[in-house]
């Protein structure tokens, strides 16, 4: 690897086709030359890729001349850039020179992306093949994006809870069992207020308002119709109407039996 | 026709069905095969025997001369449930807190849950409805009847839980679940004598 | 999990798949089956396993993280031949080109495209997005703000990838990128391009 033989006399046939391999022209030797000094290309030390240039262009024992102008070309290019570099640090004809020779070998460099790209197409466009030869198909008829799905754990609870009491400092809860003496112990159930008056309107077909409230025992009974009646209009099961005096209440015959 | 080529007609045939999304008439795959229709509908038949016998996800069914594949419907469930699950989705803050309530006080009602988050839930009771993490179970029997309130078997899941029972010991709740705070806000663990 | 659980499982899944036609994310899958993502992967190869070792109408194609069931290429042509449809037009050599180099260069822009070919790419590239082998993904935060393109999941399929890992190497791309000399001194690789 230290002393690699360039075949640069074999240039001329390089042209025709058969060793790909070799150097084609002046830009690929110091590209190779950069990429072995491991150089961007943008940092060109002249004074290195020069030495090396020439000592690459040394070995060679026998050149046929017509190529070997284009390498000595070159070399001779790159002996002056040096040589104005340095003379003066600042020398603008020189930098100039040198951004030119960048420039040919970045696009030395892009070409041979392209070559690559080329070769890759070769490879890559027999696959397309695949594509061309299957179908896929519609979807089914489907309803989508309905289902949550969530993934908490238990302990989320206790942090929400936690946050509550945090807020809520001042507010005292009111504990369920307050609501007892009136839930369990509710002498007149709404339900059972509701029920008793559907089966009323059932059987005895329309009738008057104030009659429903007829016989009731207590303050508590009559609250009870009257939230029963409420219900029972809020759900449509029973109909009013008619005025403050004269309301009646009526049922559809098809009403359900309860009010839930 | 050998066992070899029938095969590869069975599956061209497959090809075919599965590429429409319609139900493909027996003649158009006479045409595309060069069958006859018998042999046609000799390899259906065979088809659509494989897909039932090995209870395949998808069916072969037939409407008159026309056949078509459709996923089969004991994985109907499955199906719909990969189609209709969104994601994974975390419950924001108030649904969290909505939740919580109802999972210790349940049946609850809105009121409750609102009376000790201090706003109004109906928003997130709504939401978490829609999301079959609670479902109503009755009403309650005092003026205005409202709706009890409970957590569903898809709130376990979505917890990993497997029964209420495993829902974390809440400190500050007494065994009847219920919550006891004292004036001043702090949870109270001892129980207050009842008024 | 047993045999038949197994079976029911791949079913369940094919049915999915089937029912979707669109390529489903394996999330999903795993989701819907209620399966961590190793098991639907082993279940998922078994499955296009059986269906080009059985060299049924149907394949199994993976794309990165997703899955779709396609009809088989070797029954192309009868099922061209049923619906009537001709076959794609093959890409063109420039269409190749700027595709090879979007794939290997993604996410790039037109500008770089040009650069590598030596000639304006805007024509094919609009032929590409229009065959939905390449998409926009955002702009490069330089002045003039270009677009930016990559290769598309139609991509993927239609070359028969699993994953854009799968791009046949680029030839003489070595991990540092560096220039390499073979025994007869010949240049095997140059400088990588940039990116």
């Amino acid at each position: 690897m230290d002393n690699p033989i360039f075949k640069l006399e074999k240039v001329v046939q390089t042209r025709t086709g058969d060793t790909l391999g070799d150097f084609e022209g002046p830009l690929d030797l110091i590209l190779f030359l950069l990429g072995k000094n491991k150089i961007a290309i943008s940092d060109i030390p002249i004074s290195l890729i020069l030495e090396q240039y020439l000592a690459y262009l040394e070995q060679r024992q026998q050149m046929d001349l017509e190529v070997a102008s284009e390498f000595i070309t070159m070399a001779a290019h790159l002996m002056y850039i040096k040589t104005r570099m340095l003379l003066s640090l600042e020398d603008e004809e020189a930098q100039s020179e040198m951004d030119a020779l960048i420039a040919s070998l970045e696009e030395r460099q892009r070409g041979d992306s392209y070559l690559k790209i080329k070769t890759l197409t070769e490879r890559i466009g027999p696959m397309g093949e695949f594509g061309r030869d299957i179908v896929t198909r519609d979807p089914e008829p489907m309803e989508r994006g309905k289902i949550y799905e969530y993934d908490q754990e238990p302990g989320d609870l206790v942090v929400a809870l936690q946050e509550m009491l945090d807020r809520n400092h001042q507010t005292a809860v009111t504990p369920i069992h307050a609501f007892d003496e009136i839930v369990k112990h509710e002498p007149y159930p709404v339900e059972n207020k509701a029920k008793e008056i559907i089966r009323r309107l059932k059987e005895g077909g329309i009738t008057r308002f104030l009659l429903l409230f007829r016989g009731s025992r207590s303050r508590s009974e009559l609250v009870a119709t009257f939230m029963a009646v409420l219900e029972l209009c809020k759900a449509r099961v029973i109909r009013l109407a008619g005025g403050e005096t004269d309301c009646t209440v009526d049922c559809d015959p098809a009403a359900p039996d309860t009010l839930s | 026709m050998d066992t070899m080529e029938m095969k590869d007609m069975e599956s061209a045939i497959e090809g075919i069905l599965f590429a429409s999304g319609e139900p493909v008439a027996i003649d158009r795959i006479c045409l595309a095969m060069e069958l006859d229709k018998p042999t046609a509908e000799a390899l259906l038949q065979k088809l659509g025997d494989c897909y039932a016998y090995e209870r395949r996800g998808v069916r072969l069914v037939r409407m008159e001369d026309s056949y078509q594949l459709c996923s089969a419907p004991e994985y109907g469930e499955r199906i719909r449930k990969a189609f209709e699950i969104r994601k994974m989705a975390k419950l924001s803050q108030p649904a969290l807190e909505v939740l919580t309530i109802i999972a210790y006080y349940q049946p609850t009602t809105r009121a409750y849950v609102d009376q000790i988050r201090g706003v109004d839930s109906s928003y997130t009771v709504g939401l978490l409805l829609e999301r079959h993490l609670i479902e109503e179970c009755g009403r309650l029997q005092v003026p205005g009847r409202p709706r009890l309130y409970r957590t569903t078997q898809n709130f376990l899941r979505s917890f990993h839980l497997n029964s209420l029972e495993e829902l974390p010991e809440m400190p500050g709740l007494e065994a009847d679940g219920q919550l006891r705070l004292g004036d001043d806000g702090a949870v109270l663990d001892m129980e207050e004598p009842r008024a």
